[in-house]
């Protein structure tokens, strides 16, 4: 079960998504000490910014069938905050593989996001800097301050943020790709050709809810969100999830990490066999915290299945 | 603060009771550690999580522990949408996901202060083991909607109750008797739980009287323990407190005002 | 109830969405005179092509969570067989508003889809010489010969396809618009300074199925569905669709068609409040074939909300 | 062949009824046409449709009427996945959408021609209502993966059995026994519905025998009423055949073979 990754050696090919796990709030709530026996193989951080954020008005979240929406607005302390108070408690922790395996350490990736070149270069820089941080991961579904436009949306824009930024560290640099792009695969291969050492897909499709009649519309003109609009996850998206890694895993060399709606091993399993190499878990986790170590031992029961499927297959 | 275990467990519905308009589910959770006043689960049923109103539930829902009697939680239901809907059809030997107990609960009123409990609706819920655990008797004020809600009230003891249309106590809200008991007694310590507009009454009442409040608050929630950040509730000076590990009881003085997405069902 | 579309009085805002009726066919399988009494306001032919077109190898369908991948490859007659066989069956059909009120005609807007300017003009103009054909829905979910990505899903290709056919043609002309894409406003803002009088959005999300484990994979690689890839429809996408059609419509100033997984009155107020001027009924019909006509009925009794959202509520 | 009324019923299960692993679901339609033998219903539980494996089912389920009892239409079961489990938790009493009868069913052999009632597993659904309704003794040929399923043979009259195991019957295929009956009948007429295996060994069979076979083919369908093009067989001489509208029986000499995906679960 165990893998490597970017030089990475993971117990299991499963971890969190960004933003759906608290490892820090977690370990206050939960009795067992999370700490040492974490349910992933290694531990995203949610997106961290330069300047501290506060997040979006409430509400923030709206259930569809068999989905979700959330428009949470990455709240962070901001760089400084998450480096001098999260980063030292995220460190160190360890995964048990199978009931009584010997305990694993859980590399920590750190997902940031600046809203320019710029900003993205600091937070590399500083996250070079930091050895608890094992691997970064960009988070590129920021809008481009003139286009509007993720910048992950384009890929030319994305080759060249990646390439800014790709001398700035040694540490693997993971692009996280927006799904709400007419060519993923074209926006994985700049992410490549900027010098990312892997992708991952998907983050959430750009969505909406309006407000029940009973109740007032915070988002304005009926919308329910404070952040008016979202991003869906959760099985209603997992099709487009395995529709869109497999035509990445097909275009690129590099590693990719799948996500999109995983709530099995054999979900896990689908989007390996389609070329993911790891498997996020993001939604699932909010039914059932210790999803990640279900999903890991459901994924070992699993059989091997075939290799990637090629790019014509999936076009 | 109890903390729930990290695997949720699957349990068993020991028995369901009628209460007004209201039902009273109990749970059979032998192995659960004890949950504190003020502290809430995670429930979705084991079969048929989905497939409701609008293709949902999906994901799981809080409801607040009402009272723990040896092994077995009680909570008090309102049928309010496809996933209160489906954990209210739940009859005896059928079996939910539980995942808790979860958050901060009422700290107890220091010696000697008299407690009033403040509740509104379904949100009389957490003031019930509050009142079992408390050693000295409390004042309990219970606001209704109608009578058949206002039958609710049989689950704490030597309730007062108020209801909007009359039909049954007081007519009208039941922060005009708050009002009238902090003035007898602006010593005494209020807990409040209900409708975010019963909830903001109360905060103002007690900001007026310098009473110190703590008010369980609700907020639509994915996950339950931090993970989401999805269950916030903008905090006085600035930023947002997250209702699930902040709260759900979280100290009036906290809050400019309570949101109003933060209270629950009316 | 009943409102007026480019000049087509319709009895009430519902239609189906292509390819999810087949009235010809409905007509042989029920006993009720569905020529008579028609559940949409008016019908909206499935795409039709320059050329006859067998459709992909089977399987076809996949069902997801609150979801349908559909892979079905527009199967038709092409444009021959069906001025010749089709057309002249779904003229003349009516709808009848509520039980005991007056018929009223069902206008027949025909759906056309080329794979290069030239089929499309030619498509464009078959379909103006008949007077049964009440407007003209073009689809452009159709690859790019060169790029391989839907013409639809570039803003610029779409303003220059519609310009070229717009003069051949006085009939009203729907643009189909993909949800493939970054911008979908942006591409709505080039379909109409091309000169459509309207656009009709969503049609289905690119998804992927992979063959259970004790099943084969036609698609080959494990995939299931013979077209390898398809279309996702249902409740899954009704609130991309809906974050879809509020941005389109804060953007363009012509008459939008809104769709994706309305299954009631109350999901249809909900397109039409975020501006939608046609609400359209596809995967439901499937389960319910009469859905449409209970969807009117319900839209009739739910209150009138407020007005469409701007453009910065829906960024 | 019956049409359906454009919209779909919502009736009530009368009763259910275990035979072997298969169960026979009772629906009380008395408004609804009299289905003919080979005709199917798409049928949906009306509560709680969904939130099973895979967040499933969502669509409609197709169901070969397998008798018809005065206004009772009778449906056999097989629980393969969240659609037919959700359909076979049923209990009388509840209720489901049912939308039919629909396609075109099996026709009756010319007067003087005996009848071969070929079926596998559960696709021996559609050879009880046609049975009902011959005029001749049929001869039934039915095969089953093990003795358990085997016991659904009692749906029909003097079924000569096979299965897989040999743990009833003959052991080996039910096309063995076909191919015998046909050599001592080459008059014979060939109606089948089974796994697509087994529906193609019949056609293979017929083929070279000469014997004329109307094969009842399944299909993942999403509407069942020609709307969505989904549930197409390969036809002889090219293109498809839609089997809702085109079938789901078919005159075997439509086909060059039948499609690995057009037959019932095994
Ligand atoms: C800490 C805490 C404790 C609670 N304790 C109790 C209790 O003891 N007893 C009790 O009955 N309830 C309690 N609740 C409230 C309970 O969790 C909700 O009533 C329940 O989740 C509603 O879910 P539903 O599916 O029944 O209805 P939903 O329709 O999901 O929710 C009802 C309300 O949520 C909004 N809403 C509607 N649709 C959606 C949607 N798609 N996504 C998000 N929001 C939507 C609307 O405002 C609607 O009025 C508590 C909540 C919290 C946070
Ligand atoms: C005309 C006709 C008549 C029929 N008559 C009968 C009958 O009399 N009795 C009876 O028991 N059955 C009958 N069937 C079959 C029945 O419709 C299917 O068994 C049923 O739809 C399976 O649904 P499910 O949800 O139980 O299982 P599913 O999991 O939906 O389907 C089971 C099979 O479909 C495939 N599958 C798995 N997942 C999916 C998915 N997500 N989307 C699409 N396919 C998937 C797999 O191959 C799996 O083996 C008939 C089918 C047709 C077309
Ligand atoms: C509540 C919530 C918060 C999220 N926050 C982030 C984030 O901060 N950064 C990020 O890159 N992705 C974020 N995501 C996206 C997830 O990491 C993941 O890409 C997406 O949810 C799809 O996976 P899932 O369906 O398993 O949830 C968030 C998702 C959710 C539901
Ligand atoms: C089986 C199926 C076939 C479809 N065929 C077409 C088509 O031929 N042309 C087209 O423009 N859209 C087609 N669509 C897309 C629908 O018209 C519609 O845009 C989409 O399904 C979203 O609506 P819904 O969720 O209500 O189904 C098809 C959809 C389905 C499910
Ligand atoms: S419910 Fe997820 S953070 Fe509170
Ligand atoms: S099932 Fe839709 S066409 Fe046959």
């Amino acid at each position: 079960m165990s893998v490597s990754f970017c030089g990475l050696e993971l117990a299991h090919p499963i971890i969190n998504g960004s933003g759906t796990f608290d490892a820090i709030a977690a370990a206050r709530a939960f009795a067992d000490d999370l700490r040492e026996a974490f349910p992933f193989a290694a531990y995203v951080s949610k997106t961290i910014t330069l300047e501290p954020r506060a997040g979006n008005a409430p509400p923030r979240l709206w259930e569809t069938a068999a989905g979700l929406i959330n428009s949470i607005g990455l709240p962070n302390k901001g760089l400084e905050g998450y480096l001098a108070e999260d980063l030292p408690q995220l460190a160190g922790m360890t995964t048990v593989p199978q009931p009584g395996a010997e305990p694993r350490p859980v590399p920590v990736i750190t997902n940031v996001m600046g809203s320019t070149t710029h900003e993205f270069s600091a937070l590399v820089e500083a996250c070079e800097a930091r050895s608890e941080i094992a691997a970064l991961e960009l988070n590129v579904s920021c809008p481009n301050v003139k286009t509007g436009l993720d910048i992950g949306a384009d890929p030319l824009q994305l080759e060249q943020l990646v390439r800014a930024v790709r001398g700035l560290t040694r540490k693997p640099l993971i692009v996280k790709l927006t799904p709400n792009t007419a060519d993923v695969a074209a926006c994985a291969q700049g992410a490549q050709e900027g010098g990312a050492d892997a992708v991952s897909l998907i983050n959430t499709l750009r969505a909406m809810a309006l407000a029940p009649a009973e109740r007032e519309a915070p988002g304005g003109h009926r919308a329910w969100l404070g952040g008016r609009t979202g991003g869906l996850s959760g099985p209603a998206v997992r099709a487009v999830a395995l529709a869109q890694v497999a035509a990445v895993a097909a275009r690129v060399a590099v590693p990719v990490i799948g996500m999109g709606g995983v709530q099995s091993g054999a979900h896990a399993r689908e989007l390996m066999d389609v070329g993911a190499t790891l498997v996020a878990v993001g939604t699932e986790s909010f039914r059932e915290p210790a999803a990640g170590a279900r999903i890991a031992r459901e994924l070992g029961d699993t059989a091997r299945a075939e290799p990637a499927i090629s790019e014509e297959s999936v076009r | 603060m109890s903390r729930a275990p990290l695997h949720r467990r699957l349990l068993t519905v020991s028995g369901v009771d009628r209460l007004g308009s209201y039902l009273v589910v109990r749970v059979d959770d032998p192995g659960g550690p004890q949950p504190e006043p003020g502290q809430f689960a995670m429930l979705a049923a084991s079969e048929r999580w989905g497939g409701g109103e609008d293709e949902r539930p999906y994901l799981s829902r809080a409801f607040s522990v009402a009272r723990r009697r040896g092994s077995e939680s009680h909570f008090l239901l309102e049928d309010v949408g496809p996933g209160s809907r489906r954990l209210s059809e739940l009859r005896a030997g059928e079996r939910l996901w539980m995942l808790g107990p979860l958050g901060r609960g009422f700290t107890a009123p220091s010696a000697g202060r008299r407690a009033i409990l403040v509740g509104g609706g379904v949100g009389i819920a957490p003031l019930a083991i509050l009142q079992d655990t408390l050693e000295q008797d409390a004042t309990v004020l219970l606001g209704f909607r109608d009578r058949e809600r206002a039958e609710g009230a049989a689950l704490l003891d030597a309730a007062i109750v108020a209801t909007d249309d009359g039909s049954s106590g007081h007519h009208g809200l039941v922060t005009d008797l708050l009002a009238q008991e902090i003035e007898r007694d602006p010593a005494a310590v209020v807990y409040a739980c209900g409708p975010a507009g019963m909830l903001e009454g109360v905060r103002a009442i007690c900001e007026v009287g310098a009473v110190p409040a703590q008010l369980a608050l609700e907020a639509g929630m994915a996950c339950g323990f931090g993970a989401c950040f999805g269950c916030v509730v903008p905090r006085r000076g600035g930023g947002y407190l997250r209702v699930c590990v902040d709260g759900p009881v979280i100290d009036a003085a906290e809050l400019d005002h309570v949101d109003a997405h933060a209270g629950a069902p009316a």
